[in-house]
């Protein structure tokens, strides 16, 4: 069978969603931030909000989000997403606002803005890309670094005593009242991209309702930070990120739904 | 229907506020300003025009609140003291690269550091040389009463709507914390049809999507974007505002703004009883300054005193624009101090007669 | 019995040669051509394409979006 | 016409609001008035004072070094104010609590017991509205009518029936004001 | 016994900082100066000589983390770039007000906002005029090379130990990701004897306790010590620094700063081959600003142009030098483009020899 | 028996610490401030560690605590001092460095800094007096602020919906592994000020075995802020704040000694 | 049977009348006094000194730390 | 004796360190130099170029709008610079991605065809040392013993076993330049 039988208008099953413009993203082959991007555009899509829907952008890699999303963005001061968004919010009730962050973004300079913005309920969704390093400024360590990983401001590993312990944002804000749907996924496999697909389903209902704030990790690589090829980086990533930063839902409903404690320690 | 109220700067701030139809306050408390926050708060906007108001987990969400918000295309506004102020300024830079209108109010407080809670208008620098980093300028406007308290908010949207541009009240704690008589419009309804042409509101299907940005990674496009920048900086001349008193006859000339020209007028006033020709120029807007009105004057009379709460900032304007015509001398006083019509007339003795 | 053929389209210019695409196939359809496009990369094609079924998961897993993907049921 | 006048006494004793009530009867007599008040954090069972100005003109600089009048509710304020009040000018205290009392003679000094009234009168809130009471006495800037209305606005609603008591307490100070010796 | 060594500016703070025997660097990645922390987390300092080097959280955590250091009287520095710097103020105010010696280095990349990370100099205001709130003023230093990165480290703390004073390196982009060969000292040890007879080490019995504020709530005490701080600022002057090229028959004077001077320097080898007596002037240190030099000069020469990668911020402080002596003009290319030779020749031609 | 054979100097049972100076406390009468103030002192004295303890003072009511307490301090910008005190602590290792903050400082403004120095296991003491209000400006909500509870910027009381809710920070931070001890205490009655003078020895041991930072939270009452006398706050606190931020050890020796889960939700 | 016999002195001028020693006596010792120091403030003082025990609650509850406490064991 | 070169091409292409071994090796033989690179995130796949001086002289300016040597590695960087090359000076160009090749007929072009010799010789990591050599071949300002310092002293002494395999990389780049037509 020729495959121009195969390849015709009514045969298609999937292509790139409307909603990413035609720019060429500025990411690093096999950079997890992309695959990120197009699920959130095709939510949007399927739920037809485009025009609903304000997104606010990190600095870090994806500070020039607003270039690939074709919907209405700002660019947010490094660490300040989450109050942007709240400012955005705020005096737009009915929209969808969302805010797309790095975790050197999220769980360093902007610890204050992020747990806050949580812990007010905002009726926002973040999307927090874990990749467990300064990606955009040439791979320096980040709050998500994991124990004895090189980065450029880790040269010989990170070192728990002198540079502190890899940070678990995502269960610390699980855990206050203003959080109504929490989860960590990846998008680095076909099977996680489609859970992390329900997960941002999820994730705008719950806007939607606004009950509270919801919360999207996803844990991805910075293969040119990590100093790996993107497939290479895609199994470490497996073996060292996801042990310490566990894939799954932690607050569904306002309820924790997974052993904090035992995690945490 | 106007209506006239007997009320602390700050105070007025906040009714004008609400008044003027302003959809967003976002702030975080500080002496001597935390009166804005909470007559707001006393007040319940949300009921009288669905005003919201939010107190911020810290000046730097507050600002980076009022930026996200202006984006919108919203009437939008925070208000702090010095070093608040100071913790704003990397989103102030954000918000005049972004080209946002929006309203900022400095009730400014002696520094540096913590310093006193006491008056001062030591922050002029930042107010109008752009305390953040970049080429950049704010709209700045000084009240000296409480009812300009609350008539710059109005004409602060106006003017931060005209150009797109952050737009600052540069008051401090003197006029912030005393009482006057104010009269005030009628509450006006919150604009509904504002130009959202440029703003983030949700893209829709019949124009390109908008994005509030600064960032232009391309320095040809940041220089052109600057270039344009001072373009309109330069326009914002049109706007420029001053009062002057006595300076008709004038000999010598004080310039002062704020609480400052509040002190200086009484001095004139003795000045003039003692037959002195003495006259007052004060800059309602310290952004654009009032240069071509000095240099004007400076043309006429002998010599000129800034006088200033601080160690010496405005006089740097007034000399460059006199640009060495006539002696420009300054009297100051840091730090939270207030200095009295006394203490200015002495240092018009001393420095301004003494000099002839 | 009904199977699934399918076909994958990879817009060549805009593939990063990334290799992700290649590590999810189920079918090991994909590979890297020798070639490099115009800005360097080996981008990704069918080296098998009679393995295909159009399960989509080379598509979904493209950070760059590159890959459209067809598919029909023969049988 | 123009007064200048200055307010001061410890953090607890209404000094703010008796200068805001004398502010707002001014306003409401269509004069020009200014009120300026210390603050910050040393207010916190220290001293309080307040700049209250009314005049017939534009008020130029709400902040001032000397006054015409001022109203002394403590030692320590005594101590700070007393040079400050124009030759001529009126000096009106407390004597509750002030061990050196004031020497000027180039002034007029009257004192009224408002402390020891209040007490009384069992009408501790009332002890500024006694003050008042005694100043308006000595120099009548406003009309009693006006300064109700002040009180009004400066008092919550819930506590509009203490209005009374303290037009009583204002009524007291007239009377019992005396030239100090 | 001294090294030579090719490095980008960037390394060379890092690796003289080390060498000054530097105790503790507090910072944050952002480009362009990221160079800094990466070589010295490389170079393992404690090993080298004990000295502590951290990255925080946030610039805002850095320089708190200067400061808190910087009171216990150690020889401590931080760095950033614009935007980071912005934040930093509200802290670098503090650390002014207390009074504390301190190295800041700003590795300027265009604004305003996020702006590009391309070389500017459009935060020569924030730096010199105090961006940050209440009257104070940094010892600024200006390198032009490589090698003044390396040696300005030591510079900038002798003179901030000198006047218990913050001292900031102004740079920009250019100076710091460029490489050119650079000279250092040997290693010095750390110092152990230094005066810490008002730093925060631990009341001993023997003394009163230290404490380190920028707080005085009675606002006469305030006063007071901005009287004090103006005095020091004043003092500061005996450590003005510029260098001149070419100045002693020029009739027209650039002045120009860090990598514009740079520039400058060839467009006037290629004005002086062409037979234009073109001189330039450049400070070295940007408070204490050169005036007087400038001043002296302006009687000599036709003309001045102040060159700078900003929209005009130097130029005020030229002018001011100047009085009106003679036309001041400005060039200036703001938003991370850097103006070549050619162009500063262009303006040269237009503005200064244009008016003549 | 006359109590002049009682007030003897060999009968001497407690007089105020040496280590508190001359000074009258700025305090309003019954701030807890001033017991936790000398608490603290008294056991610098003990350990006869005046010469080698750094105090770091906060913005709050607290901000002259360096007028009062006779060691060497530093004055902290609004929220940063557990970074002041990182700095001082990282150069000088060997001294006993500790912060003293209120809950507007450390909870709202502080919160990146606190829960970076406490994720780092910076070996010092934040001593957090958690009065659920901005004492030092007036009595504004603070993110403490329980529900309902009226301040001058929640006049109506605080709405959680548009508000968000009071924050938990001791049981946020504890659960960083760079936290050795925390313990939430008050000191209003007699005998929890001796409970809070055992956790406050037990910290400065914990910073002397340098193995991570300790944390005591002292609830304690702003009558002033929340319109009270003394005794009358200290009552309402019982009520009030103790179900919501109930006292006692949180986290010893590093293990997490309490149902936190139950606890937070 | 051994007692516990003990006495405070407050330092009156210090004493801000907070009355939070008055509720921490447990033997009801502690009043505040009618007059005010100079402050202002009714200070506190022992109003039944034959009641206490010298236990020091008072003392260390004390914010402003201004009681001083003795304690004489009596048979 | 001053030499201001820019090279420019691809991300990956090795250009910095190119111009990092130039600059070194002037500073061996006591020149003055100087290295200013493009930098930020547009590097991320995109292009590189430096600026490289070396000179008798202390260098002034480190960026320059026209260079005596222009070594360009692919299109973009060809339409970029190509009209940079000051009249008489050289364009040093690698044809493999070129579609439009340099036109300008005022300068010396040269061209080193080093991609396709690193494929030759399984070396890709040495193509920016062909190219060097074609430059140091046409251009000898520094030795070429100063060069292999350079070399040296950009590698981390873990590499220092391909330094060999670099020299040669060095010595065919000068083989293979030639003029172009
Ligand atoms: C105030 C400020 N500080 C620092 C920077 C520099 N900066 C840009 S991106 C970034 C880190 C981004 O890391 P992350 O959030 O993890 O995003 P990633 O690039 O890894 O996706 C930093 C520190 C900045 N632009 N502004
Ligand atoms: C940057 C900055 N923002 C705000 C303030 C004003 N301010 C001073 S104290 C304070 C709150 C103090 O509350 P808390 O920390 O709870 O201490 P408390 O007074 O209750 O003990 C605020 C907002 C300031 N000084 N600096
Ligand atoms: S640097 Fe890392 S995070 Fe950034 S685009 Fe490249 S791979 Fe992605
Ligand atoms: S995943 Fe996409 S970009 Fe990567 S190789 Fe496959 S098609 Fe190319
Ligand atoms: S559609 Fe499925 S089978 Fe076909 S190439 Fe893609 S991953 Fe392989
Ligand atoms: S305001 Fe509150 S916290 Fe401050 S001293 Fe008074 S009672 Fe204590
Ligand atoms: S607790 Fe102290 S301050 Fe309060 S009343 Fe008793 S003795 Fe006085
Ligand atoms: S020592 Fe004990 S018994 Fe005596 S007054 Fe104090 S609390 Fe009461
Ligand atoms: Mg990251
Ligand atoms: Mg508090």
């Amino acid at each position: 069978m020729d495959i121009n039988e195969i390849i015709k208008p009514e045969n298609l099953v999937f292509k790139r969603t409307e909603l990413m413009t035609d720019k060429t993203l500025s990411y690093c082959p096999g950079c997890g931030h992309g695959t990120a991007h197009h699920l959130i555009m095709e939510v949007v899509e399927e739920l037809g909000i485009q025009a609903d829907t304000i997104g606010v952008a990190p600095v870090g890699c994806s500070v020039l989000a607003y270039e690939f999303m074709d919907i209405d963005m700002t660019q947010a001061a490094h660490g300040r997403a989450p109050a942007v968004a709240t400012g955005i919010k705020r005096l737009w009730p009915d929209k969808y606002v969302f805010t797309y962050q790095g975790d050197g973004d999220l769980a360093a300079i902007g610890t204050a803005e992020t747990i806050h913005a949580c812990n007010r309920g905002e009726n926002i969704i973040i999307f927090f890309v874990n990749n467990g390093i300064y990606g955009m400024t040439g791979g320096q360590m980040a709050p998500t670094t994991l124990e004895g990983m090189r980065s450029s401001t880790s040269p010989y590993g990170r070192d728990l005593a002198s540079m502190g312990h890899p940070i678990k944002m995502t269960e610390l804000i699980a855990q206050l009242p203003g959080t109504v749907y929490v989860t960590r996924q990846a998008v680095h496999k076909a099977a996680n991209v489609r859970k992390t697909k329900k997960a941002i389903h999820k994730a705008f209902e719950v806007a939607k309702e606004k009950k509270g704030l919801a919360f999207v990790e996803i844990v991805s690589n910075c293969n040119s930070g990590w100093k790996m090829t993107p497939v290479d980086s895609n199994i470490w990533m497996e073996e060292n990120m996801f042990p310490f930063y566990p894939l799954g839902d932690i607050k569904v409903d306002g309820k924790i739904v997974k052993d904090l404690m035992s995690d945490l320690m | 229907m106007s209506e006239i109220r007997l009320m602390k700067g700050n105070e007025a701030i906040a009714e004008a506020a609400i008044r003027a139809g302003v959809d967003g306050y976002f702030g975080y408390p500080i002496t001597p300003q935390s009166e804005i926050l909470e007559y707001l708060m006393m007040e319940r906007p949300e009921e009288r025009t669905g005003m919201v108001v939010l107190q911020a987990e810290s000046e730097i969400a507050a600002i980076n609140m009022v930026y996200g918000a202006a984006g919108t295309g919203k009437k939008v506004m925070t208000s702090s003291s010095s070093p608040g102020i100071s913790l704003k300024l990397e989103g102030i830079s954000y918000i005049a690269g972004a080209e946002l209108p929006c309203l900022i109010v400095n009730v400014v407080r002696g520094g540096p550091g913590l310093g006193t809670i006491q008056p001062s208008q030591a922050d002029y620098f930042q107010a109008t040389k752009g305390g953040g980093h970049g080429d950049y300028n704010l709209i700045v406007l000084a009240p000296a009463s409480v009812q300009e308290m609350a008539d710059f908010v109005e004409l602060g949207f106006e003017l931060a709507f005209k150009y797109r541009n952050p737009c600052m009240i540069l008051s401090d704690g003197l006029i912030g914390q005393m009482m006057e008589k104010v009269e005030f419009h009628e509450q006006k309804e919150r604009t509904k049809d504002f130009d959202q042409s440029w703003a983030t509101t949700g893209k829709t299907k019949d124009r390109e999507r908008n994005i509030i940005t600064s960032l232009n990674l391309d320095p040809e496009l940041q220089y052109e974007h600057n270039l344009k920048l001072q373009e309109k900086y330069k326009r914002m001349k049109e706007d420029v505002m001053f009062e002057t008193f006595n300076t008709e006859d004038a000999e010598f000339l004080l310039v002062a703004y704020g609480s400052s020209a509040r002190i200086c007028q009484k001095a004139v006033d003795v000045a003039r009883s003692r037959g002195q020709k003495l006259g007052l120029l004060r800059p309602q807007t310290l952004f654009p300054f009032p240069e071509e009105a000095i240099a004007k004057l400076s043309k006429r009379v002998k010599g000129i005193l800034a006088v200033e709460l601080s160690a010496g900032q405005m006089v740097d304007d007034v000399k460059l624009a006199v640009n060495g015509r006539i002696p420009v001398h300054h009297f100051g006083t840091p730090g939270g101090k207030i200095h009295s019509p006394d203490d200015v007339l002495k240092a018009i003795d001393e420095k301004l007669l003494g000099g002839f | 019995m009904a199977k699934m053929r399918g076909a994958i389209v990879v817009d060549i210019e805009r593939c990063k040669g990334c290799g992700v695409c290649v590590v999810n196939c189920p079918t090991d359809t994909i590979g890297l051509s020798k070639e490099v496009n115009g800005k360097g990369y080996h981008y990704s094609y069918m080296e098998y394409p009679e393995n295909c079924t159009g399960c989509t998961n080379c598509a979904i897993v493209c950070p760059d979006g590159v890959i459209t993907v067809y598919r029909l049921k023969v049988e | 016409m123009t007064e200048e006048i200055i307010i001061a006494g410890f953090g607890g004793q209404g000094v703010l609001s008796m200068g805001k009530i004398l502010a707002y009867a001014g306003m409401m007599q269509e004069q020009e008035v200014s009120w300026m008040p210390s603050y910050g954090p040393e207010m916190r069972g220290g001293t309080a004072n307040v700049i209250v100005i009314v005049s017939d003109e534009r008020v130029s600089s709400p902040v001032l070094q000397s006054f015409d009048t001022a109203i002394i509710l403590n030692q320590q304020s005594l101590d700070k104010f007393e040079s400050t009040v124009k030759p001529g000018g009126l000096l009106l205290y407390d004597p509750n609590g002030i061990s050196r009392p004031p020497e000027r003679d180039d002034i007029r000094v009257f004192k009224v017991d408002a402390a020891a009234e209040a007490a009384r009168m069992s009408a501790n809130k009332t002890f500024n509205m006694i003050v008042l009471g005694a100043y308006l006495q000595l120099n009548p800037i406003v009309e009693l009518e006006n300064v109700i209305k002040g009180l009004k606005s400066s008092l919550p609603e819930r506590h509009h029936h203490l209005i009374p008591a303290n037009e009583k307490a204002i009524t007291r100070g007239m009377e019992i004001v005396t030239k100090a010796s």
